[in-house]
C-alpha cells in the first residue's frame, strides 16, 4: 500500500507495521487460505442457523410439556426451563438468537437434545465418532492403497486384460450404490452363510469394552462387513482416478526424457509416474477424509452400526433437530478443516506451489 | 567420411487402426564423427522421428519397420541400435547418445530438484563415486553452460526460466560424456539473443570436447550458422545431404532451393526471395512418385510417375531428384 | 451424426437400455396396470408367468409394482437433473464470466454447499418438508448437487474466456450475449450434457437412499419405497430379500446404462480425442 | 505551407502496470510498459520487435483496446479512446487484431462460416444474409482460399495452419478497419508458407491502405514485411530505438539493438559472425522495482555511471534512441554488405 511511505521510518508504530506487513507477505499463501476457511465456516454457521428456523412448529412447546409433566411445575416455568435447556427460544429476536447460537458454537457447544436430557451433540460426537472413524478410515485407506496400486498398474498396461477388467469393475462399482453393496453382503455373508455378524459394533454379551484382546478381536470381526462393503464400492473410484492421472503423466515429456536418460523402468514408474500422478489424488484423499466425519448414514443404518451416521438419521427421524444441527455443523467444520490442512501441506508435497 | 552413426535404409512406421503411416521411409544418412550435422525440415518431415529412433524413443506406436541403425564407437564393433535389448538400451542411452528435447521446458521431473535428477542419472548408470565427487561433476558442467551451479542445483524446474532450463538440459546431456548429442529444435521457444548464446555454448562443447552433434531444426538460417553437414528432409524422405556450404551453394534439390529462397534474411536482397507454393504434404496421404512434385517449379510428367533414386556424389553428398543436374 | 453415435458401442448400448426404461415408464402401466389392493390368497408367491417377479407380503404383484413406480423414479431423476444443470451451469457461467465480486460471492456460497455433507441435509429437508410429488423430491436432491457442477463449469469458463477466440470477439465488439451463448456455450455444452446424465444417476441414488431411511415414501410403488418396505419386513426372510433385489437390480442396470452413455458421450464429444 | 500528416493513432505516455497480490495487504507491481510514445500513420506498416517479455504483445493489446493502460492516452483519428467497453466512441471497429495461434483464435466448435458471419452481421445489422454471403465470397477470394464454400463449411481443425491464418486475416479485414495489429502471425507456420502469408499482408496493406502493426521477435521476417516502414525495438517495456527499418538494421545505434541484430542468424554460411554478442550478461532484469535510469544498464558494455541514474531519448540522423551515452556506442554497421 502506497501510504506506508508517509510514516516516519523511525517511529515504533511504523516499525511494528513493517514487521506485521513482512509477516503477511511471508505467509501470504497460508494466511489467505485460513482466511477463506474462516469465512466459509462463518457462512456455514449462518446457513445452518436458518435451516433450523425453517422447522415448522415449536419444538420448545413439546419439550416444555414433557418437563411440566415430569417436574410438576406450571407450564410457563417449564417453558422457561425448556428454553434454557435447549438454548432456543422461538419468541426471541432473530438477531439475538443468532448471537446466542453463534456464541454457543464459538464455545464449542453444538446443541442439546430436545428429546433426551443430558444428551448433546458434543456427547454424541464423543461416543459415536470413534466408531465411524474406525470403520470409514479403515475402508478409505484400504480402498485408496488398493486403488492406486491397481490404477498405476493398469495405466502402464492399457492394452492388457487387467485394464479391461478394471474398466468393468469401475463401471460396476460406480453403479452399485453403497447401500446395495451393504445389503448384498448382509444378505449373503451374514444371513445366508453366517460368516460374519450382520449388525452392531461388538457383541455386548460376550466381551467387555476396554483394551483387551477379545474386545478388539470382536470389534474387528464386526467391522469386517461394513469395511468390505465400503471398500468394494470405493476402490473403483480410486482406480479410475489413479489410472487417469497416471495416463496423463505418462504422456508428459519428462517421462520420455527419463527413458532417454536410460533410467530403469522401475525408477521411472516409482519416482516419475507415481510421484507425479499422486499429487492430485492427495487433494481427493483429503476431501474424502474430511467427508468421513459426517458418517456414512445409509451404510451405518444397514449394519445398525452405532456411528455418527446412524445417530444423524435416527435423530432426524425422531425430529431431534437441535442435535442434528450440531452434528451437521460439526461435519461441515471438519471438511473445511481437513481441506485447509491439505492445502497447507500441499506446497510441501508439490514444489510448484511452494512460496518463498 | 568417418561416421559415428549410420542410418541405412531406415523405415519407421506407425501402424494405426485402418492404415499404416510411413513417418520415415528409406532414409540412409551418415552422421560425421566430431562434427555437427543438421536435419532440416518442416513439421511432419520425419526428422524428429528419425533422430529418436537412434535412442529407440520413438513415440507410441511407432516402430522401426526395417533398415539398420549402426552406432560406431571409436575402435569397437558397430552397435546395431535396432537390435539392442531393453537392458542394453538402458546403458546405451545417455552414456553413448544423449538428447536435448524440443520440449526442454518440460523434460525435467517437476517434483525433483535439478541435483536429484543429475545424481539419479549418474547412479542409475552405475556411478559409485562419493557424493561430493558427483556433485562436483554437476557443478563443473553447469558452470560450463554459464549457470550459477549452487543456485541451479537446488532449484526445482519451475523456478528456472526457459533459457536456463535449456542450458540445464545441455549440461545434463553432457553428464555421462556421451559420444553424440541429439538436439531437437533446441531453441524454438527462445528469443534470438538466448538462441545465439546457446549456439555459442554448443559450438564450444563441440570444439573442446569433440562431441558429435545431430541437430533438428526447421530454420535454415540456424543450419547456416551452426552446422557442418546438413540433411534436408521432406515428407519422411531425405531429399538432399551434403556439407553445409555445398548445399547452400549448389542447391541441388528443388526443395532445398525453394527453402533457402523462401527464407528472409536481414542482409540479403529482399526482392529475390519468394515462397514455395502449395502446402506441406499430408503424411497420411503422400503423393505418388516424388513427394515434392506438387510444389516443385521444375515439375515434369515423369516426376509423378516414378520415385527418384538417391544419387550419391563422390564427396558423399546425396540428392533425391529425377531432374538432378537440371 | 447418427452414424457416429451408432459406431460408438458404449453409447449405443447405454442409450438402448435407457430407451427401454423410458418405454416401460410410459407404456408399461397401460399394459400391466397395478392393483394396490391386498390379495390374501397370493402372499409371497414365487415367480410365475402370471407374476414374473412373484408377489409380496400382501399378495401384490411385484413386477406390476415396479412398472408402476418407474414413472416416479425417472421423473425425480429427470427433474433433479434439470434443476441441477440449470442452477449449476447458470451460476457457474455467471461466476466465471463476470468475475470480481459476483464471482467471490457465488464461490463463497458454493463452498458452503461443498463442505456440508449432502445426504444428512437431504434427510433433514425431507423430514421438515412434506414431500409428496416427484418435483418436491427432485428439489431436495438437487439442493446440494448443483454446487460441484457450478465449480467445475466456472473453471472451464475461466479458462475459455481467456482464450484467443473470446478475446477477439471483444475486439470485434460482439455483444456479451453473443459471446456467452454463441461462443462459450457450444464449448461447454458437451460437458453439460454429460453432467445431466451424471446428475440423473446421483438423483436416483439419493432419492432411493432417502426412502430407504423411511422418509418421503409418498408413492409406495416407487422403487425406493419398495426397497424400504421390504427391508422393514426383515431381511431374515428370504422372500423379502427377493422382493428387494428386483428394484435394486433395475437401479443398477440403469446406473450402468447411464455410465455407458456418459463414457460414450465423453468419447464422442470430447475435443481432445476429436483433434487426434 | 508545410503539410503535416495527421497520425491515425497516437499513443501518449502509455504506462502499464500489472499487479499481483503478494499478500493480504500488499501488491507486487510489474511495470510492463513505461512511457511509450508512438504515432501510427495511415497506410504504414510499423513493426514492434523485441524478446519475449519486452511488452510488445501488451502494447499490441492496448492498441486494439483489449487492455486499458494504467496511464496515458490513446487517440484514434484525433479522438480519445477510453477502452473497449465504452459505447461512446465512434471509432467502432477501426482497429482489428490477428493473433499468433490461429487454432486458438477460432472457436473450435463453430464452422469458419459461423465465425466469419457473426462479426459482419453484428456490425451491419441491416444486411441480408445474401449480402453477407457475397461479402464472404469476396473476402475468400482476397485471401486466396478457393473455392470459398469448401473452406467456409469446415471446422478450424480441418484446416492447415496457413489456411487458418488466412481466415484470421479475412476476419480482420471483414470489418473494414483502418489498422490491424498482427501479433507474431507467422511464427507458428511452416517456413515454406510464411512468405506467402507475409505477401498477403503486404498486398492487403496496399490494396486497402490499411495500417499494420506487425509484432514479432524475428527481425528477418520483420524486415521483409516492413521493408519501407518503421521499426520499434522494445526492451523491458520501453521503445529503445525507433527508425526506418533499413537504417536500424544497417546501422543500429542502441546497444541492445546492436546485440539483437548480431544475434539474428543469416541463411548463408558465408556470413557467420562468430564473435561474442556485445552484452555483459544474458540475464533479463526484473520488471518490478525498475531502476531509475537505463533499464539496459546491467547488460550494457558501453554504460557509464550516470546511466544508472538517468536516461533520455536522443535523436540521431536516422533514429530516435533511448540512450543518453550514445557517444560510447560504436556506429559502424554490423555487416559490411546489404541487399535492398
Amino acid at each position: 500500500m502506497g501510504n506506508s511511505e508517509t510514516f516516519e521510518e523511525k517511529t515504533p508504530f511504523a516499525k511494528l507495521l513493517r514487521v506485521v506487513q513482512a509477516f503477511f507477505v511471508k505467509h501470504h499463501y497460508i494466511l489467505s487460505k485460513i482466511a477463506m476457511s474462516i469465512v466459509t465456516m462463518l457462512l456455514t454457521m449462518v446457513m445452518i442457523f436458518f435451516l433450523l428456523r425453517m422447522i415448522p412448529g415449536d419444538p420448545v412447546y413439546q419439550y416444555a410439556i414433557g418437563i411440566q409433566q415430569q417436574r410438576r411445575i406450571t407450564f410457563e416455568e417449564a417453558y422457561k426451563v425448556a428454553v434454557q435447556m435447549l438454548h432456543y427460544d422461538p419468541n426471541e429476536n432473530i438477531l439475538r438468537a443468532f448471537l446466542r447460537y453463534f456464541s454457543g458454537l464459538i464455545q464449542g457447544d453444538l446443541g442439546h437434545s430436545i428429546i433426551e436430557t443430558n444428551v448433546s451433540a458434543n456427547s454424541l460426537i464423543r461416543t459415536r465418532l470413534p466408531w465411524t472413524l474406525f470403520l470409514s478410515s479403515c475402508a478409505l485407506f484400504i480402498s485408496f492403497f488398493v486403488g492406486i496400486t491397481v490404477g498405476g498398474y493398469v495405466a502402464q498396461h492399457r492394452k492388457g486384460l487387467a485394464n479391461k477388467a478394471a474398466s468393468v469393475y469401475i463401471a460396476l462399482s460406480g453403479s452399485i450404490p453403497d447401500y446395495l453393496m451393504a445389503l448384498l453382503l448382509v444378505i449373503n455373508l451374514a444371513y445366508k452363510y453366517k460368516l460374519f455378524p450382520a449388525q452392531y459394533n461388538y457383541d455386548a454379551f460376550s466381551v467387555t469394552p476396554g483394551f483387551n484382546l477379545p474386545f478388539i478381536r470382536d470389534v474387528l470381526w464386526h467391522g469386517c462387513l461394513p469395511i468390505l462393503a465400503y471398500s468394494l464400492v470405493n476402490t473403483g473410484n480410486w482406480i479410475m482416478q489413479m489410472r487417469g492421472s497416471c495416463i496423463g503423466v505418462l504422456g508428459e515429456d519428462y517421462i520420455l526424457a527419463a527413458k532417454a536418460r536410460g533410467l530403469s523402468s522401475r525408477t521411472i514408474r516409482s519416482r516419475y509416474m507415481k510421484k507425479n500422478a499422486l499429487l492430485p489424488l492427495v487433494t481427493s484423499l483429503g476431501m474424502a477424509f474430511g467427508g468421513l466425519f459426517g458418517g456414512a448414514v445409509l451404510m451405518e443404518s444397514i449394519f445398525n452400526y452405532p456411528g455418527l451416521g446412524l445417530e444423524i438419521s435416527g435423530r432426524i427421524l425422531s425430529k431431534d433437530y437441535m442435535v442434528v444441527q450440531g452434528l451437521i455443523f460439526f461435519s461441515g467444520f471438519m471438511v473445511i478443516l481437513v481441506n485447509l490442512l491439505v492445502e497447507m501441506i500441499y506446497p510441501w508435497i508439490d514444489p510448484r506451489v511452494r512460496r518463498e | 567420411m568417418d561416421a559415428i552413426v549410420r542410418f541405412q535404409n531406415v523405415h519407421i512406421d506407425y501402424p494405426l487402426k485402418k492404415y499404416t503411416l510411413h513417418a520415415v521411409s528409406d532414409v540412409s544418412i551418415d552422421i560425421a564423427r566430431g562434427k555437427i550435422t543438421a536435419l532440416v525440415g518442416e513439421s511432419g518431415s520425419g526428422k524428429t522421428t528419425l533422430s529418436s529412433a537412434l535412442i529407440r524413443c520413438i513415440s507410441e506406436p511407432g516402430v522401426i519397420a526395417s533398415g539398420e541403425i549402426l552406432f560406431c564407437g571409436k575402435d569397437e564393433e558397430p552397435i546395431h541400435v535396432e537390435k539392442l535389448t531393453e537392458k542394453e538400451l538402458q546403458s546405451f542411452r545417455w552414456k553413448r547418445v544423449s538428447m536435448v528435447f524440443q520440449a526442454a521446458q518440460s523434460a525435467l521431473n517437476p517434483v525433483m530438484t535439478v541435483k536429484e535428477q543429475f545424481l539419479e542419472t549418474m547412479e542409475e548408470h552405475g556411478d559409485t563415486s562419493p557424493a561430493a565427487q558427483k556433485e562436483n561433476r554437476c557443478k563443473e558442467l553447469l558452470e560450463y553452460v554459464k549457470l550459477d551451479p549452487d543456485r541451479i542445483l537446488k532449484a526445482y524446474p519451475h523456478e528456472l526460466s526457459g533459457g536456463m532450463k535449456q542450458r540445464v538440459m545441455i549440461a545434463f546431456s553432457l553428464l555421462l560424456d556421451p559420444d553424440l548429442i541429439i538436439l531437437d529444435e533446441p531453441t524454438t521457444a527462445l528469443d534470438v539473443i538466448t538462441q545465439s548464446y546457446i549456439f555459442s555454448i554448443l559450438k564450444e562443447i563441440n570444439r573442446e570436447k569433440g562431441i558429435s552433434m545431430l541437430i533438428m531444426t526447421h530454420d535454415i538460417s540456424i543450419v547456416a550458422k551452426f552446422a557442418d553437414y546438413v540433411g534436408v528432409m521432406y515428407g519422411g524422405k531425405l531429399m538432399e545431404f551434403g556439407a553445409v556450404r555445398d548445399v547452400f551453394k549448389k542447391r541441388r534439390h528443388p526443395y532445398t532451393e525453394g527453402l533457402i529462397g523462401a527464407t528472409p534474411s536481414i542482409i540479403h536482397d529482399i526482392s529475390a526471395i519468394k515462397p514455395i507454393e502449395g502446402t506441406p504434404p499430408d503424411i497420411m496421404n503422400l503423393p505418388e512418385g516424388c513427394v515434392f512434385w506438387p510444389r516443385c517449379v521444375y515439375f515434369e510428367e515423369r516426376c509423378r510417375q516414378q520415385e527418384p533414386d538417391t544419387v550419391v556424389y563422390p564427396d558423399g553428398s546425396k540428392c533425391k531428384c529425377l531432374l538432378e543436374g537440371r | 451424426m447418427i452414424k457416429r453415435i451408432t459406431s460408438n458401442v458404449q453409447l449405443t448400448v447405454g442409450l438402448m437400455i435407457m430407451a427401454m426404461f423410458v418405454l416401460v415408464t410410459f407404456v408399461g402401466p397401460i399394459i400391466f396396470p397395478y392393483d394396490p389392493n391386498p390379495v390374501v390368497t397370493e402372499i409371497y408367491l414365487p415367480n410365475s408367468l402370471a407374476h414374473p417377479f412373484g408377489t409380496d407380503w400382501m399378495g401384490r404383484d411385484v413386477f406390476r409394482q415396479m412398472i408402476g413406480g418407474a414413472g416416479s423414479v425417472f421423473q425425480i431423476a429427470f427433474y433433479a437433473a434439470v434443476i441441477t444443470v440449470l442452477v449449476g451451469s447458470t451460476l457457474g457461467i455467471l461466476s466465471g464470466y463476470a468475475g470480481g465480486k459476483i464471482d467471490k460471492i457465488i464461490m463463497a456460497v458454493t463452498n458452503i454447499f461443498l463442505s456440508v455433507p449432502a445426504f444428512p441435509v437431504y434427510l433433514v429437508l425431507a423430514s421438515i418438508m412434506t414431500l409428496e410429488s416427484p418435483l418436491a423430491i427432485a428439489v431436495v436432491v438437487s439442493a446440494w448437487s448443483w454446487a460441484g457442477l457450478c465449480r467445475a463449469i466456472r473453471v472451464q469458463v475461466l479458462s475459455l474466456k481467456e482464450r484467443d477466440f473470446i478475446q477477439i470477439c471483444k475486439v470485434m465488439r460482439m455483444g456479451t450475449g453473443h459471446i456467452i451463448f454463441k461462443e462459450l456455450m457450444p464449448n461447454i455444452l458437451s460437458y453439460i450434457i454429460i453432467n445431466f446424465v451424471i446428475a440423473m444417476r446421483s438423483a436416483i441414488l439419493a432419492s432411493v437412499g432417502i426412502m430407504l431411511v423411511g422418509l418421503a415414501s409418498y408413492d409406495p410403488t416407487n422403487w425406493g419405497a419398495i426397497v424400504s418396505a421390504a427391508r422393514g419386513r426383515g431381511l431374515i426372510n428370504p422372500m423379502n430379500v427377493r422382493i428387494l433385489l428386483y428394484p435394486l437390480t433395475a437401479i443398477v442396470i440403469f446406473q450402468v446404462a447411464a455410465l455407458l452413455v456418459v463414457n460414450g458421450l465423453d468419447e464422442l464429444l470430447n475435443p481432445r480425442l476429436k483433434v487426434m | 505551407m508545410e503539410y503535416i500528416r495527421e497520425p491515425l493513432m497516437q499513443l501518449k505516455n502509455i504506462n502499464m502496470v500489472f499487479q499481483k497480490q503478494s499478500s493480504l495487504l500488499t501488491d507486487k507491481k510489474f511495470h510492463v510498459l513505461k512511457d511509450v510514445n508512438l504515432d501510427i500513420f495511415e497506410g504504414e506498416i510499423i513493426a514492434l520487435v523485441g524478446e519475449s517479455g519486452c511488452g510488445k504483445t501488451t502494447l499490441g493489446k492496448i492498441i486494439t483496446g483489449l487492455y486499458k493502460p494504467t496511464s496515458g492516452d490513446i487517440y484514434l483519428e484525433g479522438e480519445r479512446m477510453t477502452g473497449l467497453l465504452s459505447k461512446s466512441i465512434t471509432s467502432y471497429n477501426k482497429v482489428q487484431f490477428i493473433q499468433q495461434d490461429s487454432y486458438a483464435a477460432l472457436n473450435p466448435v463453430r464452422t469458419i462460416y459461423q465465425s466469419l458471419y457473426a462479426p459482419i452481421k453484428t456490425k451491419n445489422r441491416s444486411w441480408s444474409r445474401s449480402q453477407i454471403n457475397r461479402k464472404l465470397e469476396e473476402l475468400m477470394e482476397v485471401i486466396g482460399l478457393q473455392p470459398a464454400d469448401q473452406f467456409l463449411s469446415k471446422y478450424p481443425h480441418q484446416l492447415s495452419g496457413g489456411q487458418r491464418q488466412r481466415i484470421l486475416m479475412a476476419r480482420a479485414i471483414s470489418l473494414d478497419p483502418k489498422l490491424i495489429v498482427a501479433d507474431e502471425p507467422v511464427s507458428m507456420i511452416d517456413v515454406s508458407m510464411r512468405l506467402s502469408l507475409l505477401n498477403l499482408m503486404k498486398s492487403l496493406n496496399k490494396r486497402y491502405n490499411m495500417s499494420f502493426v506487425y509484432i514479432s521477435h524475428d527481425l528477418s521476417t520483420t524486415r521483409y514485411i516492413a521493408q519501407n516502414g518503421r521499426v520499434c525495438v522494445m526492451y523491458l517495456g520501453e521503445i529503445v530505438e525507433m527508425g526506418q527499418i533499413k537504417d536500424v538494421i544497417r546501422s543500429p545505434r542502441h546497444p541492445y539493438t546492436r546485440a539483437l541484430i548480431q544475434a539474428v542468424p543469416v541463411p548463408d554460411p558465408d556470413y557467420v559472425s562468430d564473435g561474442e554478442l556485445p552484452l555483459k550478461s544474458m540475464q533479463l532484469a526484473a520488471l518490478e522495482d525498475r531502476p531509475k535510469g537505463c533499464s539496459f544498464y546491467e547488460r550494457c558494455l558501453y554504460s557509464c555511471e550516470a546511466c544508472r541514474e538517468r536516461v533520455y531519448h536522443r535523436d540521431t540522423p536516422t533514429a530516435k534512441v533511448l540512450c543518453s551515452h550514445l557517444e560510447a556506442v560504436p556506429d559502424k554497421p554490423i555487416y559490411e554488405t546489404f541487399g535492398e
